[in-house]
């Protein structure tokens, strides 16, 4: 892919020599990985092998020594492509010939430190690397081991990059990008703040996706008192969206009375999970409590595995809730031993791979049991495929801000949704619009370098 | 054995297992061809000729490599992506290991700290300077996919970074150490199993290493014989699975299947 | 009530908070010491929360408990897990880490077949048989949309799934003095992938970008908050 | 002696994949019996592991602190916070009051604007990416970006009429399949990885 994102060059007469190079390049490595392959096959032995040093040294080297005047201008490019100003002078330049592109870089550089910084043309006070050759290497053959031949390697690179003068850090030419973050930042505050400061429609909620109707629908058909397992896995950095999905969907459960059963498969997801609890009491004026009206049983260790696990022997890998008791002996938990005895299964995540672990490895052992899965923008287009299949894997789908639906009917507007409903749509606009008219001024920049071909 | 014993076994278990065998037999078959050529046949990724460059380039002048080894742990599939950065790491070693400046590889999990602080002793046992290693080489900078961030931004910004490469897995963060690899003006090379972090990096580095290609550098970087074995391996089975796409999903349009 | 409970905490906490998201966001300004100290000190704090997290739901109920007050198979098996441990535990000291080489070849196998396993089973088959059901009508895009639409989506997803795959195909041919190239026609199909690759790319960007955005708003909705609370005050 | 060390770790690499392996394709009662205690003890030793990190966070900033070494004062910061949490969560319990506050207060605060960052950053970046050239692909990623963005905002009810649906079909059709692609990509790569592992070629454990 990255191909084609830099400027090609391939058309300079010189590129027939590079060509040769490169040739050579891959032949040297290629006997290198015939070396390479015994290694590979002989587990934990010492192995001798008649051609390494000779080349194996070559292999990285004369990679470099056969390349060496593209190294060194290449070595420029990058350089510049470091210093991301110059972009625009590397689209005007491409097509002339490589090599004359690297003298003219090497003889008009600008001084970089010094009384003389910023002046062009001034003479070296380094050798320059590009005059810089390497002795051509003969080819000895030797028989040396793995050992020797990394000694020789680190020998070699020691001693290169003494006789080579050490290069400028390239530093990048940071001010006026730090103005461009610094006012894209400012862009997105004002247009974040407005809506709250004008108090504009502070009424207006997120939209009803036909998505999270469903989803309510679900919670709504199952019985009040309901034992229900509630995952909540995602991260504190984008809890933001998160807490304000859940927090809607939880809500309308906590109406129901529903027994909330919560694991998660983050270190920070039980914190998370009675933090979110905390709210919703406070919010919704509900007064759950821990073991009366739910129990958190912890973190799940080992990813998948531990998920999976946890699906076929519930009882087995989480015997204990966080504050050490039996729990699945007191009432509302003793008549669950599997997964497909709770009424729900709800998981929050904000990561693709933890929802497709859900799919994947707990629901097949839900039987009849419902799974609703609440995800973040970012992880929708993954999940989504599961939601759409025929049959469908997962009964209920809820995707970032599309949460109006669980409003339509919620006597306590507990989710923070529509807080920040107006501003999220604003800012949104206007990083789309900064971006158009970056794309827009970069796009034309482009377009009229590439006229005069 | 009954029938029902049968076909408890014959599941989908059974393809899978199938396909494995299939893919163990290609490598020993690729490999064996390889060993014959030449050169390995492989197209161009101009992400890792660039990767070389730099590579070398820092070791001349000094500067020191970053390798970021990413957040995933081996108990899933992200955990794929660590062990191919890992693959990277010895090779990094042994050309900048005895450099004033060694690489310096972060990482966000446990287990993949323990493997790069084990890499990088194997290296230095392998040259006889056992005593050069230094267990902080191989850093755990944050312990959970965040906070790996935060603590690897501080790497970034101090240590003279030279060329910063992200192999592994990360979530969208991934643009937060690209821009602050971009501010001190170091090169930037990113892989991850992760799509989402791919589409982050598509967009904040020249150079991404799309998808598979992340796999690809044992091959690429080290040339060895099982790595472009695997290489034509997963050729022949990409083929497979289109050809298993097209012709079932034909006959499902058929009606057949 | 707990000293934690006061309502001065609280307030403490929100004020932390709102300094925290200040001084972090300084960042966009340029690197500064305040950020430096907050990151650093919530890299302690995740650590430190993982840490305890592990002891809580792994190392106390799965070697601690059972030695106490397990049976004697459960105590043999956490008395075995408690000295693999301590072994890998080793690794943390470089003149020990040798020790902890068995343990770690044994998590590197598990991982490898682990990977393995979950890349066939969990990616690789549901993936093409999605693939293959494309063609099963009436199908996802729902019956509402008449089947020529639903055939040629079903085709669109194909073509791309089918070029994308194979824009990563490696092998090439080996030209006379030249890079080895792939075949013409394969280069071709790999570059219709790059299209299909570029809007997937797109595509997540814009979901990462409205999820984060959602971040941005929260903070700064409690930022602005905070300080109308406080001007109140 | 070395010799034979390395061989007996390599073989239980080898071995206890290839069990594990078996197991997840073959649901043998015994063989799903030891796979099941192989990952039980998995699940174990990377909680250990991750143990291991925390000292090896706790070595590294002690050392940096040590040698005197820019930014050393912060790796004393990063240290007594991390004990700090240690012995509050750890005394009070994960979800007791005081982790709480904590949590709430640090870690939700600090992750939550690294995103928030992060949203200008990604601004920056898009508004930046043609600065490096113009081609069909940069082209498409683009304008793909903005569609999305644009077609899933409405302002006091104002929708860009056609957007949203072409939003939708562009989400559920190209890019579904441009994903697809990608993930069977990964999935290859990833098996060959654990493969090369399991040959013994690849060892990330030692040498």
């Amino acid at each position: 892919m990255s191909d084609d994102i830099k400027p090609n060059t391939e058309t300079s007469p010189e590129d027939g020599k590079e060509f040769d190079k490169s040739g050579e390049v891959q032949k040297s490595t290629a006997e290198q990985s015939f070396q390479d392959s015994s290694s590979d096959n002989q587990p934990g032995q010492e192995k001798k092998n008649p051609e390494r040093l000779a080349d194996a040294i070559p292999d990285d080297k004369t990679s470099d020594d056969v390349a060496e005047k593209s190294l060194v201008q290449d070595s420029q490019e990058d350089g510049e492509e470091l210093a991301d100003d110059q972009s625009d002078r590397g689209v005007e330049d491409k097509d002339q010939p490589k090599l004359v592109k690297g003298e003219q870089e090497v003889h008009t550089r600008e001084e970089q430190d010094g009384p003389l910084v910023g002046v062009e043309g001034v003479l070296p006070a380094e050798l320059d690397p590009y005059f810089i050759h390497e002795p051509v290497r003969r080819s000895i053959k030797l028989q040396v081991t793995e050992a020797q031949e990394t000694q020789a390697l680190l020998l070699d690179q020691m001693i290169k990059g003494e006789i080579e003068p050490q290069p400028e850090v390239t530093r990048s030419k940071s001010a006026s990008n730090n103005i461009l973050r610094i006012g894209i930042a400012v862009f997105l505050l004002v247009s974040i703040l407005l809506p709250l400061s004008t108090r504009v429609p502070a009424s207006i909620t997120p939209p009803v996706s036909r998505d999270s109707v469903s989803a309510n629908q679900l919670i709504e058909s199952i019985s009040d008192g309901a034992t229900v397992l509630l995952s909540v896995d995602y991260e504190p950095g984008l809890s933001a969206e998160m807490d304000a999905a859940l927090a809607s969907v939880v809500d309308r459960m906590m109406m129901k009375d529903f027994y909330l059963v919560l694991v998660s498969t983050v270190p920070t997801g039980p914190v998370q999970a009675e933090r979110l609890l905390v709210f919703l009491n406070q919010g919704g004026g509900y007064q759950y409590e821990s073991s009366e009206n739910y129990t958190n049983l912890g973190y799940i260790p080992g990813g998948p595995i531990g998920l999976l696990n946890f699906a076929e022997a519930p009882r087995q890998v989480m015997p204990y809730d966080l504050d050490g008791n039996a729990v699945w002996y007191s009432p509302p938990l003793q008549n669950i031993s599997s997964l497909s005895d709770f009424d729900l299964v709800v998981v929050a995540t904000e990561n693709p791979d933890r929802g497709r672990s859900w799919v994947e490895q707990v629901q097949p052992k839900l039987g009849n049991t419902p799974i609703i899965l609440v995800v973040s923008r970012q992880a929708e287009p993954f999940v989504r495929p599961y939601y759409g299949s025929e049959p469908s894997q997962i009964q209920g789908l809820v995707s970032g801000f599309g949460v109006g639906a669980f409003y339509l009917n919620s006597n306590a507007q507990a989710g923070f949704s529509s807080m920040y409903w107006s501003s999220l749509n604003l800012a949104l606009i206007v990083g789309g619009l900064l971006m158009l008219i970056g794309a827009v001024i970069y796009a034309g920049k482009s377009l009229n370098t590439r006229k005069p071909e | 054995m009954n029938y029902v014993y049968l076909l408890y076994i014959v599941d989908s278990g059974i393809l899978g297992l199938g396909f494995v065998l299939i893919f163990f037999f290609m490598m020993i078959i690729s490999a064996i061809i390889v060993r014959r050529r030449d050169e390995p046949l492989l197209r161009e990724i101009p992400t890792y000729s660039k990767l070389k460059r730099s590579i070398n380039l820092s070791v001349e002048s000094g500067q020191r490599l970053h390798l970021s080894l990413g957040s995933g742990g081996i108990n899933y599939m992200q955990g794929g992506s660590a062990l191919a950065g890992l693959s990277l790491l010895k090779r990094l070693y042994r050309m900048a290991g005895l450099s004033d400046r060694p690489p310096v590889v972060t990482s966000g999990d446990g287990t993949i700290g323990v493997l790069s602080r084990d890499c990088i002793r194997s290296v230095y046992e392998e040259v006889g300077v056992r005593e050069e290693y230094e267990p902080t080489s191989g850093q755990v900078s944050g312990l959970t996919p965040g906070s790996y961030i935060a603590g690897t931004l501080p790497v970034i910004l101090d240590q003279q970074v030279s060329t910063n490469i992200l192999m592994g897995h990360f979530n969208s963060e991934i643009a937060l150490l690209a821009d602050a690899s971009e501010r001190r003006g170091s090169l930037t090379v990113a892989g991850s199993d992760n799509i989402t972090a791919q589409a982050v990096g598509y967009a904040s580095t020249e150079d991404l290493l799309v998808g598979e290609e992340l796999y690809a550098s044992g091959a690429y970087i080290q040339a060895s014989t099982m790595h472009v074995a695997s290489l034509h391996a997963q050729d022949f089975l990409r083929w497979a699975i289109v050809a298993v796409i097209l012709v079932a999903g034909a006959l499902k349009l058929a009606g057949v299947l | 009530m707990s000293v934690f409970d006061l309502n001065n905490l609280d307030l403490l906490g929100t004020v932390l908070s709102f300094g925290l998201t200040l001084i972090v966001f300084s960042f966009i300004f340029g690197d500064n010491l305040l950020f430096r100290f907050a990151i650093h000190v919530f890299v302690g704090v995740a650590a430190g929360y993982a840490a305890v997290m592990t002891w809580y739901n792994v190392l106390l109920p799965e070697i601690a408990v059972p030695i106490i007050g397990g049976s004697q198979a459960e105590r043999f098996f956490a008395l075995l897990a408690l000295v693999l441990s301590t072994l890998l535990f080793m690794k943390a000291f470089p003149r020990l880490s040798g020790w902890g080489s068995p343990v770690v070849a044994y998590l590197v196998g598990v991982g490898a077949a682990t990977v393995i396993g979950g890349a066939v089973l969990g990616t690789l088959f549901p993936q093409v048989l999605a693939s293959i059901n494309l063609f099963d009508f009436p199908s996802s895009f729902g019956n509402s949309s008449p089947v020529w639409v639903q055939i040629s989506n079903a085709v669109v997803i194909l073509v791309g799934t089918i070029s994308a795959l194979i824009f990563f195909h490696f092998g090439a041919r080996n030209r006379h003095d030249r890079h080895p190239e792939r075949a013409a026609w394969i280069s071709a199909v790999a570059w219709l992938g790059q299209i299909f690759i570029a809007i997937t790319f797109g595509v997540l960007f814009a979901g990462v970008y409205i999820a984060s955005m959602t971040a941005f708003v929260e903070r700064m909705t409690f930022s602005a908050n905070f300080i109308l609370l406080f001007f109140q005050l | 002696m070395r010799q034979v060390r390395n061989s007996i770790v390599v073989a239980i690499a080898v071995i206890t994949g290839i069990i594990i392996l078996v197991g997840y394709f073959i649901e043998l009662p015994v063989l799903k019996n030891l796979r099941i205690m192989l990952l039980h003890y998995a699940v174990i030793f990377i909680a250990v592991a991750l143990i291991v990190g925390v000292v090896n966070l706790v070595q590294v900033h002690w050392k940096k602190f040590q040698n005197r070494q820019p930014g050393g004062v912060y790796s004393l910061i990063l240290i007594i916070s991390l004990l700090v949490t240690i012995i509050v969560v750890g005394y009070f319990g994960p979800t007791s009051t005081p982790s709480l506050w904590i949590f709430s207060n640090i870690q939700i605060p600090v992750a939550s604007s690294l995103i928030a960052v992060l949203t200008v950053v990604l601004t920056y970046t898009g508004v930046r990416l043609l600065k490096r050239g113009l081609n069909l692909f940069s082209f498409l990623f683009m304008a793909t970006v903005l569609i999305v963005i644009l077609g899933t905002v409405s302002f006091q009810g104002f929708r860009i009429p056609g957007l949203s649906e072409l939003r939708t079909w562009i989400t559920q059709v190209p890019a579904v399949g441009g994903a697809r692609g990608i993930l069977l990509g990964v999935a290859l790569g990833t098996i060959a990885t654990g493969m090369r592992i399991l040959m013994g070629s690849d060892r990330p454990y030692g040498r």
